[in-house]
């Protein structure tokens, strides 16, 4: 929770990565926690995959790319970062709202899952919009991605969990594939996506 | 046995339309064959009488029904067959079976055949399918097919640019008034979609009537012509081959009139008094501005359309009088204003499509439309020039002629004007008249100028100059039309006594029988009122003129010799100083067009001394174009222009829409109750 | 026994206009001349140019056409059809029944066409110019007319003639303003038709402002005999059809006893004879106007017509 | 046989995925054509044979009258664009804008994204219906950026991009409806069984299935392209091969549309909840508007006719939205005439642009001279599109028309005018390729031309007569929509 709000108030591309990390690897943390509540033995699996892969591989190959690209500096972002902060917590605010107007009846603890989940998608969805950079952008879809899991596990016995964070696995492996092949494609010298407009249609 | 036949009629229509379909399809078959236009026009001349003769045997009959498994499903298409379906029946396959026949010949000067081919038989079966049609979705249907394959005929010479305009502008035109018909339609059938016309009759007791009036004017109008959604018509008429203009403009037309017909005075209850003052209005202003446009045109075909507009004009004055009668019970007079304006659809059906094969004999034969070229022609072909003189007299509503009679009538149904009740009509009606006095007196005009520039004088042009008379079929065609103006102008009785039926199913009242008033004289409402015998003008008119032929040849000089045209003593040899069409409106423009058009004229005249030419230049405005399409066009432009910025968006941009739509509804969820 | 009646009764009519027209025309020179102080020629000049005409060989233009050779005949047969249904001293005529008043405008307005059809005919300039301007004024004038029409037809409830005059003479129609406007509309109408001073002079040629003898410029001979006679009948034709419409009296009935056929005839030459001095001496005293300010006193008799029926329904008894 | 009939449904799905194993495998590509071909030939079957004997409901497959739609729809549709392929692809071969690795998977993902398709359908499961979509949404990226080229890779990032958020969002409702469901019907597979979720709705948490609505509308209607979530879709068609461009346009599109009408059910089914329908129209019309006035500023053929994709998807929402037996009715038969329609035009388009060798509208023209079979297609398919008879299309914007006049007119105005403005736009652009001089190389054209006329002639017989069985089916499925 906390955490992604570093996220967002993150300026230095290594830096917000291993936030990210260190986001994944609470999410695992959490998962674990909640397979341990509900003993529900598949949801270690879940975690498991969060931690190594979230937490340990993509972040090492992001790391790898920026120093391959060296785009260590500044992050651009839209607003400023106290603009941001704001909307952040304007989201934070809606969220909360929402959740507790509409599990009124449900428990307090999925309650409290649901509403955090909500804003953890809501903040990485923000921070997509937000930040100018691909790399960013992927830690922000894949900090909502983490919001994602979170929910999914915090819904009691909800079947398929595994298989939904597997398939989201490969989504987010495809993103950083997409992101090697921008690298590959020399015609972008920078992964900035606001330089791929450039081909686009009614610009001739 | 007549009954039987007469339940056959239907059977017989149905049959014949599926024919013409396959005759289209032969045409997308055979279409290279250098045969193929004879035979696929000859098959649509065969078909099309046969349906006129089954129409007017049929215009008495009781009405008849089909019901085919085609269409809506649950509903099935329902095709009806009564008198007012039968005498349009009649009016589209009089055109469509004479439009073939000058097609026939008409089609060695088609470059495009085969584009033309399948189309033109596709666009007759449309027109008989809408006048038969007895549900909304499958009149809907027709009604559509019909202008698709009509767009098909007006963009065939797709290469001149302006062609492909008029054929968007025209189906644009279309599709609007297609959706308005669909619009009045689903109000008539309401949520239940009671679509079959039988049902719409049966629920009547409408609250949304003017509603339904008012889109029914737009769609019907939008075909028909109706100021100010006539636009498309001057484009896309002369675009069309000439026996498909002649199509278009003399029965298309009158299929949408029937459509109006069918809707305000059939499917919807009891009109309104003040419905008629929406109608007459807009009929006024159809009228003169239709004619109007037409004296400023050059481009003879154009003209013609214009004239189309005018008279549609004509025709609609006379239904937003019956309207009016009809509110007010006065059954005899609506009767008598129906009859006038249903004998003016015959008749324009009729000497519109002479006009047109006229022009487009002209057009054959010098490959000329604009008529400041033409001049001369009647030398070279009097026959031609006989027919189309024919026909600009019967439009000019001149005596013993059938245009005459038609608006004769109109002008009686005018004069019943002043027993209405209600004073809005009081001042309106008399306005009206005025306006068909002037629309009439105008048409004169136009067409001494159009038959006077295009026939007479001399050649001014070199393809004018050596131009030749056009083949049999298209100057059989002429004649046969040319003999039906005549006909039905001294024998107008016959035909008041063959539509009385329509009538009497329409406005529950007809006028008095004419056959047995002796010497065929059509009396409206009493001999005392008014009475008119065009078969005593026409033989009072033949006799004086031959006495007084024969008297002066026998007792006076009989000498006759040819000389160089006198001119005042001061003859100029070049036909450049002829009268051009342009110079003959000249004074007219003067006297309305700096009103209606906002003509100007600038005379630039040589500095004394200076030996180069004055110049004479004006500028018109088509007031209903900038006042009504151009700023739609405008507007969606430039919603285009802006709204095309979100094309070039970045990622970032896209995603922040989807973020924003999220919270949005989720501030939605908050709030919601 | 009525047919036997009614048939030598039109035919004597019908002859009796074609004979006074020329005279009619000839008076009313006679008249103009006298009121500036010459001394003229005789009333029965016109007789004499028709006859002379009559006799001359006709000499066409190469390019005419054979329609410039039938124009004459019809526009001839228009007109005189048309005054044959006018009731000049009878009501109640043969043939009156077969065609109304707006069947009478028709009428000559099918003779207009045929004639400025001609102008164009041979394809010179001064033909167009006649047979344009010609067109513009009638464009304007009909619908006057047509609006003085539809007074009438208000008050008379027919555009009958015959039943207009009767009504004009036995029913108290009393006088009415819109009648008066009428009246003028009419009038005006009348003068534009004909081709009178101040619209058009008959008495001019080799003049740019003139209409109605540009359009006859070509003809000659016979064919101009024709035209000539046409265009004198058709003002013997207005004349007294104002007359019957406004001065209604000593129209023979359709059953009266034949002194009354006599005594329609001599009231007849009476209005005629009044009508004619009237029209010269408005002639006399004004002037011709320019071409394009004949569209205003046109749209001013349209005008009276059209304010005339308005008032006609305003001021309607309910 | 009974056997056969018993797991037709499995058949659907196997068919594709056994084929696309089996591509991946294959090293020669020369028969690749042909046998995807016949994949899909058998997969059509097989969805044949559901037609007449249905399977009783597995907890992740059933089958029922709303889906039966689309599947056969779905198979039908790929059948012929496989046909399509065949030729297309191996002329892109030829020209050498693909190489044989490419053609081979290019076979295989066909297979492979029919098989998430198919999957999407049939599922019982929201998870495994989700799961679905997914796979589908991943193998069309991959086929959209399958050129290479600069514009491909960029369209095809946008889509991922774009299309993963919509997931994530839909995987997100899709939990909350778990949510929902749990209480009521306890932990476990049941809980997120369609079949179970409609019988018990009436008992879920309202509140927090609006939010799930909210979110799944969101996220699947990414993938349906309503504005403002359709980014991705003019690219992605514009860039793509043809065939995917069709394959996109008629059926994912459908696919997604399925998953929102099932959410709408689900709503609907709970007298509490939020109306869905209002939702629905008002997103339709705003598609509706938007991509009628983005018709008029397109330069690339494919771009168009994307827009007018987007378009129709908002007729169809706007008819969904509406609701009642008509406009359901109608929306149902508009989806299928869409599809078949939609297909059929980027199949002629994919032609015209393969012999003129360009997309630019600009450097097309005169096509009725220089090949008039294609111009003639052409023209007949974008009248029915544009919804002018004989076509279905008429047939269903006369029902969603006139009954939403009847009910609630001033909905029925933009409607009306957004219908008129497209109109304008599909034909303007058609003029200038089809008339006129002729523009552009005048090469012969060695089109299949099997395949748009199939699609056409049933589009076009179906403007003026329907089989009754079809229409009490679509009748049927208009009432399970309520």
């Amino acid at each position: 929770m906390l955490v992604s709000f570093l996220m967002l108030y993150q300026d230095r591309m290594l830096a917000l990565i291993n936030v990210f990390a260190l986001h994944a690897m609470l999410l695992g943390l959490s998962v674990g926690w909640q397979a341990y509540v509900q003993d529900a033995p598949q949801l270690y699996v879940t975690a498991v995959i969060a931690i190594l892969f979230k937490a340990v591989i993509i972040p090492a190959a992001l790391r790898r790319m920026v120093e391959q690209l060296n785009i260590h500096r500044e992050i651009e972002t839209v607003g400023g970062i106290g603009l941001t902060m704001l909307a952040g917590i304007g989201l934070m605010a809606l969220s909360t709202v929402v959740m507790l107007r509409v599990t009124a009846a449900a428990d307090p603890l999925a309650r409290e899952d649901l509403a955090f989940a909500l804003s953890i998608v809501l903040l990485g969805l923000l921070m997509m919009v937000s930040r100018r950079n691909a790399v960013s952008q992927v830690i922000g879809f894949m900090s909502l991605e983490n919001g994602l899991v979170l929910a999914a596990t915090g819904a009691k016995g909800m079947p398929l969990v595994v298989e939904i964070s597997v398939a989201f696995s490969v989504l987010i492996a495809f993103i950083v594939i997409g992101i090697f092949l921008f690298r590959i494609r020399e015609r972008f010298d920078t992964i900035e996506i606001g330089a791929l407009d450039r081909v686009r249609e009614g610009r001739r | 046995m007549l009954s039987v036949v007469q339940g056959l009629m239907l059977s017989v229509v149905l049959a014949c339309i599926a024919v013409l379909l396959a005759v289209a399809v032969l045409g997308i078959v055979i279409g290279r064959r250098s045969l193929a236009a004879p035979m696929i026009y000859g098959s649509c001349t065969t078909i099309a009488s046969l349906l006129l003769v089954t129409a007017a045997a049929g215009l008495g009959a009781d009405p008849t029904d089909v019901v085919l498994p085609l269409g809506l499903p649950w509903l099935g298409a329902h095709f009806h067959l009564d008198a007012l379906s039968a005498f349009f029946l009649a009016v589209v396959n009089l055109g469509g079976a004479v439009a073939s026949l000058y097609a026939i010949g008409y089609a060695r000067q088609e470059p495009e055949s085969r584009r033309v081919l399948p189309f033109y038989a596709a666009f007759l079966a449309a027109m008989n399918l809408v006048v038969i049609a007895a549900d909304a979705f499958s009149f809907l249907l027709a009604w559509e097919f019909m202008s698709l394959s009509s767009w098909g005929l007006v963009v065939s010479r797709h290469r001149e640019r302006e062609n492909v305009r008029a054929g968007h502008v025209y189906l644009l035109m279309a599709a609007f008034g297609t959706l308005c018909l669909l619009l009045s339609f689903g109000l008539l059938a309401g949520p239940g979609g009671a679509y079959v016309f039988a049902d719409i009759r049966r629920a009547h007791s409408l609250a949304v009537a003017p509603l339904v009036l008012i889109l029914a004017l737009l769609g019907a109008g939008s075909k028909a012509g109706l100021v100010p959604l006539h636009a498309w018509l001057p484009l896309a008429h002369p675009a069309a081959p000439s026996p498909v203009s002649a199509l278009m403009s003399g029965v298309m037309t009158k299929v949408a009139v029937y459509a109006f017909i069918r809707i305000v005075f059939d499917l919807l209850g009891p009109p309104e008094w003040w419905w008629g003052v929406i109608v007459l209005v807009l009929a006024g202003i159809t009228a003169l501005l239709g004619v109007l446009q037409a004296l400023m045109q050059h481009d003879l075909k154009r003209l013609l359309a214009y004239h189309t507009v005018e008279n549609i004009g004509i025709i609609f004055m006379g239904l937003g009088l019956a309207l009016a009668f009809r509110a007010d019970g006065m059954a005899i007079a609506a009767s008598l204003a129906i009859t006038a304006a249903l004998l003016h659809v015959l008749n324009h059906s009729v000497f519109k499509s002479l006009l047109f094969f006229g022009a487009g004999a002209v057009l054959g034969a010098t490959g000329e439309r604009d008529m400041e070229h033409l001049g001369g022609l009647i030398h070279r072909m009097p026959q031609t020039a006989f027919a189309f003189l024919v026909g600009a007299a019967a439009i000019s509503a001149l005596p013993p002629l059938n245009g005459f009679v038609s608006e004769w009538l109109t002008f009686q149904a005018i004069f019943l004007g002043p027993a209405l009740p209600q004073w809005g009509l009081w001042l309106l009606i008399p306005c009206i008249g005025a306006a068909l006095a002037l629309a009439a007196a105008l048409a004169a005009a136009c067409f001494v100028k159009a038959f006077g520039i295009t026939f007479l004088g001399r050649p001014r042009s070199g393809c004018a100059e050596n131009a030749h008379e056009t083949d049999r079929f298209s100057r059989g065609a002429m004649f046969v039309l040319a003999a039906l103006c005549l006909l039905l102008g001294i024998l107008p009785g016959l035909a008041i006594d063959w539509m009385s039926p329509v009538i009497s199913a329409l406005v529950h009242a007809r006028m008095p029988v004419q056959h047995d008033i002796p010497w065929l004289t059509i009396v409206p409402v009493a001999r005392s009122r008014s009475s008119y015998n065009g078969l005593l003008v026409f033989l009072f008119m033949v006799a004086s003129a031959s006495m007084a032929a024969m008297a002066i040849h026998r007792l006076a000089s009989r000498a006759l010799r040819r000389a160089p045209a006198w001119d005042c003593g001061t003859p100029i040899t070049s036909p450049l100083t002829q009268y051009t069409a342009g110079s003959f409106a000249q004074p007219l423009r003067r006297v309305f067009g700096s009103v209606v058009f906002r003509a100007r004229e600038r005379v630039t005249m040589p500095a004394p001394g200076d030996a180069g030419p004055a110049t004479l230049s004006v500028e018109m405005h088509d007031i209903p174009w900038e006042v009504f399409y151009a700023p739609i066009a405008r507007a969606v432009t430039f919603a285009a222009e802006r709204l095309d910025a979100l094309q070039f968006m970045t990622i970032r941009g896209y995603l922040s829409l989807v973020f924003f739509a999220l919270i949005i509804l989720l501030a939605g969820i908050a709030l919601w109750p | 026994m009525a047919l036997i009646r009614d048939l030598p009764v039109q035919f004597t009519e019908m002859l009796l206009v074609l004979a006074a027209a020329p005279l009619l025309t000839g008076f009313v020179r006679k008249c103009r001349a006298h009121l500036q102080r010459r001394r003229g020629a005789s009333v029965f000049q016109p007789y004499r140019d028709l006859a002379r005409l009559l006799r001359k060989e006709v000499v066409l233009a190469d390019s005419a056409s054979w329609l410039f050779r039938v124009a004459p005949y019809l526009v001839f047969a228009a007109t005189w059809v048309a005054a044959a249904l006018v009731p000049t001293f009878a009501t109640g005529l043969m043939f009156s029944w077969s065609a109304d008043l707006i069947a009478i405008i028709a009428l000559l307005g099918s003779a207009r066409f045929f004639l400025a059809l001609a102008g164009l005919d041979v394809g010179t300039s001064f033909g167009g110019i006649g047979s344009s301007r010609e067109m513009m004024i009638a464009s304007l004038a009909e619908p006057a007319m047509i609006m003085m029409v539809f007074t009438l037809a208000l008050i008379a409830g027919s555009t009958q003639l015959s039943t207009i005059a009767e009504t004009m003479t036995f029913a108290h129609v009393g006088l009415r303003v819109s009648l008066a406007f009428a009246l003028v509309a009419l009038v005006l109408v009348a003068i534009a038709e004909n081709g009178r001073i101040p619209i058009d002079n008959p008495a001019t040629h080799l003049e740019l402002t003139m209409v109605h003898e540009a359009m006859v410029l070509e003809y000659s001979g016979r064919h101009l005999a024709m035209i000539e006679l046409a265009a004198q009948v058709k003002l013997l034709l207005y004349l007294s059809l104002i007359a019957c419409v406004f001065a209604p009296w000593g129209l023979a009935g359709p059953e009266s006893p034949a002194w009354a056929y006599v005594a329609g005839v001599g009231a007849w030459a009476g209005k005629l004879a009044t009508g004619a001095i009237l029209l010269a001496t408005f002639e006399t005293a004004t002037a011709k106007m320019r071409v394009f300010r004949v569209p205003n006193f046109l749209g001013a008799a349209l005008m009276l017509g059209l304010l005339g029926t308005l008032l006609l329904f305003v001021s309607r008894p309910f | 046989m009974n056997m056969l009939m018993a797991h037709a449904a499995n058949l659907v799905l196997l068919i594709p995925l056994f084929a696309a194993g089996v591509f991946a495998i294959l090293p020669w590509y020369r028969w690749a054509a042909r046998l995807n071909v016949a994949a899909s030939l058998l997969t059509f079957a097989a969805s044949l044979l559901l037609l007449f004997q249905r399977p009783a409901p597995t907890p992740f497959i059933q089958i029922d009258d709303l889906n039966i739609v689309f599947v056969v729809l779905n198979t039908f549709v790929a059948l012929t664009t496989s046909l399509f392929s065949a030729s297309y692809i191996a002329h892109e071969v030829e020209i050498g804008r693909l190489t044989p690795r490419y053609l081979r998977f290019y076979h295989a993902m066909f297979q492979f994204m029919m098989f998430g398709m198919d999957l999407a359908l049939v599922a019982n499961n929201i998870g495994l219906m989700w799961v679905a979509i997914e796979l589908a949404t991943l193998t069309t990226i991959l086929m959209v950026g399958i050129y290479r080229t600069p514009e491909a890779i960029e369209a095809a990032w946008k889509y991922f991009i774009l299309g993963s958020v919509g997931i994530a969002l839909a995987l997100f409702g899709t939990i909350l409806v778990y949510t929902a469901a749990r209480p009521v019907i306890g932990a476990g597979l049941p809980a997120m069984a369609w079949t179970e979720l409609i019988r018990r709705v009436a008992d879920f948490d309202p509140a927090l299935l609006n939010l799930a609505f909210v979110f799944l509308l969101l996220g699947y209607g990414t993938k349906v392209g309503l504005v403002p979530l359709h980014a991705w879709l003019p690219d992605a068609h514009a860039e793509g091969p043809t065939p995917i461009s069709a394959v996109l346009s008629g059926l994912l599109l459908n696919v997604a549309l399925y998953a929102v009408l099932r959410f709408k059910m689900l709503l609907a089914g709970n007298p509490h909840t939020l109306a869905a329908g209002p939702l629905m129209v008002a997103m339709g019309l705003v598609s509706l508007i938007f991509a009628a006035l983005m018709l008029y500023r397109r330069r690339d053929i494919k771009r168009l006719f994307a827009y007018s994709s987007i378009e129709h998807m908002g007729i169809i929402a706007f008819a969904f939205g509406m609701g009642g037996p008509l406009a359901n009715f109608a929306g149902l038969l508009h989806m299928t005439m869409h599809s078949l329609t939609k297909s059929a035009i980027f199949f002629s388009v994919g032609h015209v642009a393969q012999v003129k060798g360009t997309q630019k509208l600009a450097d097309m023209g005169g096509l009725i001279v220089t090949h008039p079979v294609l111009a003639s297609t052409l023209v007949i398919s974008v009248a029915a599109i544009a919804g002018l008879p004989p076509s279905g299309i008429f047939m269903s914007e006369f029902l969603v028309v006139s009954s939403t006049f009847a009910r609630a007119p001033l909905l029925a105005i933009p409607l009306v005018v957004g219908l008129l403005i497209a109109i304008g736009a599909l034909f303007l652009r058609l003029g200038s390729v089809v008339f006129g001089e002729p523009r552009g190389s005048t090469a012969p054209d060695r089109a299949s031309y099997l395949p748009f006329l199939a699609h056409l002639s049933l589009v076009i017989v179906a403007g003026f007569y329907l089989p009754t069985p079809i229409v009490t089916w679509f009748q049927n499925v208009a009432r399970l929509l309520g």
